[in-house]
């Protein structure tokens, strides 16, 4: 898994992403070795169900994982240096400067307390060493770039004050306010309703093209990964089922698992995150059954199943984790 | 990673676990904690709970046989907790004065848990007029420290063990009302109880077998919460001399009757008041693992 | 521990216009002439909390212990209950018993500099009687006395609706306390914040609930010459510290933070008996001392034969030695000695359960299986113990047992002051224990006259006793009052009305550093010598 | 905001007139007559008794009864204590301050310990610290404060003199006091402080400042403890009425001067009057605590007020 696809050194390469919790004295794995790179100014989408342990993966990559969670292995090389392992002092200053994220729920990712102006200038002075003046300056004009039609008062307003969708706007002109090489959105738009979402989904993909900034696009909703990026990782079960480029995977997905999430997509828009289309549940992490994650749910499933399946690499430079090929 | 945690992160276990499917880890890993717990609350209240049953069977003399013989004495095989300035075992005193702290606090959340529920259960099925004086008299009930609604009420009705359980009941009785309503509104707009009335079940029967049942969980954990809590105050009425007279062997009258003596017996006031916390942190340990156990949407500790 | 003083002195002013009376002045005086005043600067753990301290307005007995010390009064009584001269030095009665001169000393002046005269006494008297004030125990002792007018600059009448034999008793206790008028004027109600008299210290500072300071005043003079000894006090503050929690009170002298306690719990008080580090002093209280009344009317303590046997049955010092470490001497007169009428020349029940038995058979009483039947019903008695105070359900419990063992079936309740009031009154206990504090022999009238509020208690409707005891309370003289009240406790004793138990005392413990402590019959600690 | 503080005001006071009718309807409840219920002992006095029920217009109906009474404790006039010889508002006046002293020194006390105990437990929740600290907190809890006092006393005033057994108004002897009475409430405040801060850590909002790349400890101060402070604001208004009615146990086992022991002196002695005074004084500095807290939290969280 360490055949060098893209040509540019990536800006991210995760390489056997374990991510792991404590709990008493058992240790429940949740990301089970998860390998994918972005390179420079590229646009991934990171697919699953929930219980995937997508949301996991990038905040694993954003460095974010607490006690009890740990990183039980691997290494997550942003612009070739490894995050795992990397001392807090060191890491607190790769955050929000070389890598920013955009949460789930733009009302709840902000303080209540505090004007939201100030939210963003806090990010700014983290790294930049302005004055607060300034930085209130600079983060009028993130909100513009971000849409924000009347910035100069939206800064002095609290965040209760504000729509999901515009919080959702601030707190991307947070991520985007030290100019990272890569930003991770973890499901941006589904809290908020169709037409907002809509909005938002053009903000990201509208910076995007204006700023050379590479994109982890973290959904349940393939369509919408679909529409934003150039890459697509498929995970179940804490493992990578199926990636490769955008096209190809959507026009024809190799995996059974990628079949029905394409399938479901077709049928049901939006949605609850749940199948309906495929039956049965995502595996309690802690019954994760050996060998591949999907096999019990899997229309194909053989015995061979009931032992892992390698990340087996295609001709057309996709991955496919599946004894099919 | 390893380092101790200072600021809270993005994934701390229980928010991990929501986003997955099933947050059943959740509740089991909360349970095995709270069983430690649970297991540590009845080990103590046993401790306190049973020499108090058993009484005379532990305790070869009465709580109130004089020996000036045996006038303070220590603390020995003997005299397992010494003895008072009258030649009064401690240990026959504190066993037979649990049977009036403790019984005299399962009395108030006896009283007060089926005062408070049935006005509860009124007040949040009937609404209303009725309902809304109901719960503003709670929310005035309220408005006055626990132990001070209980001195006015013993004022009122004097100094005797019975009245100290009236009065420490009438300060649970809005504790209750309030859970109990809550319960009941909530219960009470469900479709299938609407349905029910609308098939003619009568109010006793709703109330019995939709609403009360539904409130139930909150009764209990009220009832664990309170219980150490009455013990406390019915033991401070005994020690004020408010509740139980003399020479009755109550915890809180004994530490009060022991402190003339203070620093000739401590065993006299430290015996009394240790058996009373520890029935109150045992009662407290169980009501807390009751807590997170039918009330996940607590705060929990 | 004798919580419920202050309240049994209280009844009894309610209830009647009692007569208070100074009787023996026991003192325990160093005697030495030397007036140096010393530095010390004594703590004094006080167990009763005063109502308010300004004695026109209190009724608290407690008062009366801190005011002596501040104020002087009319009269002093010495050891042998005779009154001698204070601020008054000599005084006359009218024929008709209703009018008192006094001569009043020259030459003292109060705390604020303003002089003492018989327009002073007049002030005091007017501040008293005034409806305004709303006092207790000063207008009570004043009983029919309520009037006094300046007949010259140093003479005082006294005038008295209609014979009153107590007053000058009365007169020497600290209620008639002597305060400078123009205080009086100034403070008025608030004047327990601003007390002046003309006694040996001056008052510092009165925080409620908490202390009284009071600090040796150097122009002090004029102490009644009974006492043999003049000039300023010894020691040079006071500081009284009000702590009615008994562990606290032995902790505050145990640690040196307090030299001297009153209301010593007897479990110390025994023990210092040893100690080197501390002495004790037990100052008696007048009164009736603590004593058990029987209801009369009550069945089987009805029959006089019943309340003679149990009289017997009774082994007092036993008692005291369970429920009072034998703290307190036994009592076997209704009143104490010191009290005027007091004698040992009344009938007296000491422990004898053959003589017991013997009244018992004699009026008709047999024993059934143990326990003294008559007429099929048994010899079953509650006894009534008040709960505020420990002591009392444990004197009751002691009782209890020898009774018991005597084939009495004796059941004991419990009840805090007024169920234990309503019961006593209403007929449901047999016998009671209870302590009352007064220092005239008239109290006696409260429990054994009808229509009196005690009387309720025990239901005694003995015309003779009646007739003794109304007519000593308006006898002029001495002699009289002596006669009338050794007959009525002859009555009471014959008739046994009452078991009287022990000698009342406040138990007093402190440092052997101090010296100097007195007291005066009425039982009021007097700190003028101690340093 | 004026509306929010109005609207609380209004609330105040209607609470207010309800606790005073509790209050009032208290001596009605006493078995026997209100006047020889405040007269006690001075009862068998007919002019005092026709006197007072002039005074109280028992002839009259009760709300005009109520209204009264109502009228003379707004002036301060709460009756005459027949009992303490004094009018009641003075034995407030005297009695009050040292009671407010204990317990501002008891909340110092249960706010320091209580965070400390709170943040200890939250910091390093699920270790053996933080088992520690909640078995303190909760064994705190359930200690009689009447009981901890005299161990107290046993302990620090007579084994170790170091301080006095009666305090007096002296700062040294305000230390055990205020202790006995801080440490119950410290048990409930630190493990609300622990609860309060989980919760804030594991808002959303925290993970996204950390991820702005902010330190721990600027994270820990603005965004956790900053948010952490509302709740807990709360709950020690909720817990000036326990320290209130907590002073009538502390001060009887230190001889202290205080409205708490004149409550207990006063229904002992049925001293009515004094009892419905000193209850409608706690339950009133009670209200007005929590009506502070409320005017407080606008001021602390942008979110109520409705600005």
């Amino acid at each position: 898994m360490t055949a060098p696809a893209a040509a540019a050194a990536p800006v991210l390469d995760v390489r056997n992403l374990h991510t792991s919790f404590r709990r008493g004295r058992g240790v429940i794995k949740i990301v089970r070795g998860v390998s994918f790179r972005v390179g420079r100014s590229a646009s991934v989408g990171l697919v699953g169900e929930s219980g995937s342990g997508k949301s996991l993966t990038a905040l694993s990559v954003m460095g974010l994982i607490e006690k009890p969670g740990f990183i039980a292995e691997g290494q997550i090389l942003l612009n070739g240096r490894d995050l795992v392992g990397m001392p807090a002092a060191e890491l607190s200053k790769i955050q929000g400067r070389e890598l920013a994220m955009v949460f789930q729920e733009p009302t709840a990712a902000l303080n209540p307390l505090y004007h939201v102006g100030k939210q963003v200038a806090e990010a700014i002075r983290a790294h930049q060493d302005v004055s607060q003046a300034d930085a209130l300056d600079q983060a009028r004009k993130l909100f513009e770039l971000v849409g924000i039609a009347d910035a100069g008062h939206v800064l002095r307003q609290y965040p209760h004050q504000l729509s999901g969708g515009m919080c959702q706007r601030v707190t991307i002109a947070t991520a985007l306010a030290n100019e990272p090489g890569l930003l991770i959105l973890d499901e941006p738009t589904t809290a908020l309703d169709t037409t907002i979402q809509a909005q938002i989904l053009d903000v990201v993909g509208e910076l995007r093209t204006r700023l050379e900034t590479a994109i982890v696009f973290v959904s349940h909703d393939i369509s919408v990964v679909a529409e934003m990026c150039d890459e697509l990782v498929v995970m179940y079960g804490g493992q990578v089922m199926e990636s490769g480029r955008m096209d190809l995977v959507i026009g024809s997905p190799k995996h059974p698992y990628t079949q029905g999430l394409i399938g479901s997509a077709l049928s049901v828009s939006g949605g609850s995150g749940r199948l309906e289309s495929i039956p049965g549940e995502v595996p309690d992490p802690q019954g994760m059954p050996p060998g591949c994650p999907f096999a019990p749910r899997c229309s194909h499933a053989m015995p061979q199943c009931a032992t892992a399946p390698p990340l087996a690499a295609l001709p057309d430079g996709r991955t496919v984790a599946c004894w099919l090929y | 990673m390893d380092e101790p945690l200072l600021a809270g992160g993005a994934l701390p276990l229980e928010v991990a676990v929501v986003a997955l499917p099933d947050d059943k880890p959740a509740t089991r890993r909360s349970q095995l904690l709270r069983q430690k717990n649970f297991l540590a609350g009845v080990v103590l209240l046993c401790i306190v709970i049973i020499p108090v049953l058993l009484g005379p069977v532990v305790s070869s003399v009465g709580p109130d046989v004089q020996n000036p013989a045996l006038s303070f004495l220590p603390p020995s095989l003997g005299h397992l907790m010494g003895t008072d300035q009258y030649g009064r075992s401690i240990w026959a005193r504190v066993v037979y004065g649990g049977r009036y702290t403790i019984g005299a606090s399962l009395a108030v959340v006896v009283l007060g848990g089926i005062a408070g529920t049935a006005l509860g259960l009124v007040a949040g099925y009937l609404r209303g007029t009725v309902g809304f004086i109901i719960m503003r008299a709670v929310d005035l009930l309220l408005a006055f420290p626990g132990i001070l609604l209980a001195l006015g009420v013993t004022a009122i009705l004097g100094p005797s063990l019975v009245n100290a359980v009236i009065a420490v009941a009438i300060v649970a009785v809005p504790l209750y009302a309030r859970i109990v309503e809550g319960a009941a509104r909530e219960v009470a707009n469900l479709p299938y109880v609407r349905a029910a009335k609308a098939l003619g079940s009568g109010p006793g029967h709703i109330i019995w077998r939709h609403i009360l049942p539904g409130a139930l969980p909150g009764i209990i954990v009220q009832t664990t919460v309170y219980l150490g809590i009455a013990a406390l105050w019915i033991a401070s009425l005994g020690f004020l001399g408010l509740g139980v007279q003399p020479p009755t062997p109550e915890w809180g009258q004994m530490v009060s009757d022991g402190q003339a003596s203070l620093s000739i017996a401590w065993w006299a006031v430290v015996f009394p008041g240790a058996f009373l916390a520890a029935f109150v942190v045992g009662v407290s340990l169980i009501g807390d693992a009751l807590r997170d156990r039918l009330n996940p949407t607590g705060a929990g500790t | 521990m004798r919580f419920s003083r202050s309240r049994s002195l209280k009844l009894a002013l309610v209830m009647t216009a009692a007569a208070l009376a100074v009787a023996a002045c026991g003192g325990s005086s160093s005697g030495s002439g030397s007036s140096a005043g010393s530095d010390t600067s004594i703590t004094i753990g006080w167990a009763q909390t005063p109502d308010n301290v300004d004695p026109a307005l209190t009724g608290a007995q407690t008062v009366e212990s801190l005011d002596v010390n501040i104020f002087q009064t009319l009269i002093w009584a010495t050891p042998s209950g005779a009154l001698t001269p204070d601020l008054a030095t000599s005084w006359s009665v009218s024929g008709d018993g209703k009018t008192y001169t006094f001569n009043l000393r020259k030459g003292v002046i109060f705390q604020d500099g303003t002089p003492f005269n018989a327009a002073a006494v007049v002030a005091n008297f007017n501040f008293i009687t005034a409806k305004t004030t709303q006092s207790v125990s000063a207008i009570a002792s004043l009983g029919t006395c309520l009037s006094a007018t300046a007949t010259g600059t140093y003479t005082v009448q006294v005038h008295c609706a209609s014979p009153y034999a107590s007053l000058l008793a009365n007169l020497a206790t600290p209620v008639t306390s002597m305060q400078s008028a123009q205080a009086i004027k100034k403070y008025g109600s608030n004047i327990q914040f601003h007390l002046v008299g003309t006694g040996p210290f001056e008052f510092v500072k009165y925080v409620p609930n908490q202390s009284l300071v009071i600090k040796r005043w150097d122009k002090f003079n004029w102490a009644p010459a009974a006492l043999h000894q003049n000039g300023p006090a010894k020691a040079a503050q006071l500081t009284f510290d009000f702590v009615p929690n008994n562990g606290s009170r032995i902790s505050e002298l145990e640690s040196n933070q307090a030299q001297i306690i009153e209301q010593t719990p007897t479990v110390y008080y025994v023990r210092f008996q040893h100690s080197s580090t501390f002495k004790d002093l037990a100052v008696p209280i007048g009164g009736m001392g603590i004593f058990m009344p029987f209801d009369v009317n009550r069945f089987p303590t009805n029959d006089t034969a019943v309340r003679q046997a149990i009289s017997y049955y009774v082994d007092r010092s036993a008692a005291i030695k369970t429920s009072l470490q034998g703290a307190f001497p036994a009592l076997t007169t209704p009143l104490q000695q010191g009290i005027l009428g007091y004698s040992a020349d009344v009938p007296q029940y000491s422990f004898d359960p053959a003589k017991g038995d013997q009244a018992l058979t004699a009026d008709g009483w047999k024993k059934v299986g143990g326990v003294w039947t008559k007429g099929g019903r048994p010899l079953a008695l509650v006894l009534n113990a008040l709960s505020t105070d420990p002591e009392y359900p444990l004197i009751i419990q002691a009782v209890q047992s020898q009774l018991n063992s005597q084939g009495i079936k004796a059941s004991i309740v419990t009840n805090p002051v007024t169920p234990w009031e309503n019961l006593n009154a209403s007929g449901g206990m047999s016998m009671t224990v209870l302590e009352f504090a007064n220092s005239d022999p008239a109290q006696m009238l409260q429990w054994y006259v009808p229509g009196q509020y005690f009387q309720k208690w025990t239901k005694v409707n003995n015309p003779a006793l009646s007739k003794l005891l109304n007519a000593g309370q308006t006898a002029t003289s001495e002699t009289a009052r002596t006669a009338d009240y050794l007959a009525a406790q002859k009555i009471i004793m014959t008739e046994a009305y009452e078991i009287p138990f022990h000698v009342n005392e406040d138990l007093l413990t402190y440092s052997s550093k101090i010296s100097g402590i007195e007291y005066e019959g009425g039982g009021n600690d007097f700190f003028y010598q101690a340093h | 905001m004026v509306i929010y503080a109005g609207k609380r005001l209004a609330a105040l006071i209607v609470l207010l007139i309800g606790i005073a009718i509790l209050v009032f309807l208290m001596l009605q409840l006493i078995p026997g007559s209100p006047v020889t219920a405040l007269l006690g002992q001075s009862a068998t006095n007919p002019a005092a008794v026709a006197k007072l029920t002039n005074e109280l217009g028992l002839n009259r109906p009760l709300p005009v009864q109520f209204w009264r009474w109502l009228e003379d404790a707004v002036r301060g006039n709460f009756g005459y204590s027949y009992n303490n010889q004094q009018p009641v508002s003075a034995l407030l006046a005297q009695n009050l301050p040292s009671t407010v002293e204990l317990a501002g020194a008891g909340l110092l006390i249960s706010l320091v310990g209580g965070i400390a105990l709170g943040v200890v437990g939250a910091v390093r929740r699920n270790t053996a610290a933080d088992s520690v600290s909640m078995g303190i907190a909760m064994t705190l809890v359930a200690l009689p404060s009447f009981w901890l006092g005299l161990v107290l006393i046993l302990a620090f005033a007579v084994a170790l003199p170091w301080f006095p057994v009666v305090g007096g108004t002296s700062l040294r002897g305000l230390v055990l006091p205020a202790f006995t009475l801080g440490l119950g409430v410290l048990g409930i405040t630190g493990r609300f402080v622990r609860s309060s801060l989980l919760e804030a850590m594991h808002s959303p909002h925290v993970a996204a400042a950390r991820a702005k790349g902010l330190g721990r400890r600027t994270v820990f101060v603005k965004h956790v403890a900053r948010n952490a402070v509302l709740p807990v604001l709360t709950i020690v208004g909720l817990q000036v009425g326990s320290l209130l009615s907590g002073t009538v146990l502390v001060e009887v086992v230190f001889s202290r001067p205080g409205i708490g022991r004149l409550l207990v002196q006063s229904i002992l002695s049925k001293d009515y009057a004094t009892v419905q005074a000193t209850v409608l004084i706690i339950a009133g500095f009670y209200a007005v605590t929590n009506l502070v807290v409320d005017l407080l939290y606008p001021l602390l969280d942008p979110r109520v007020g409705g600005t």
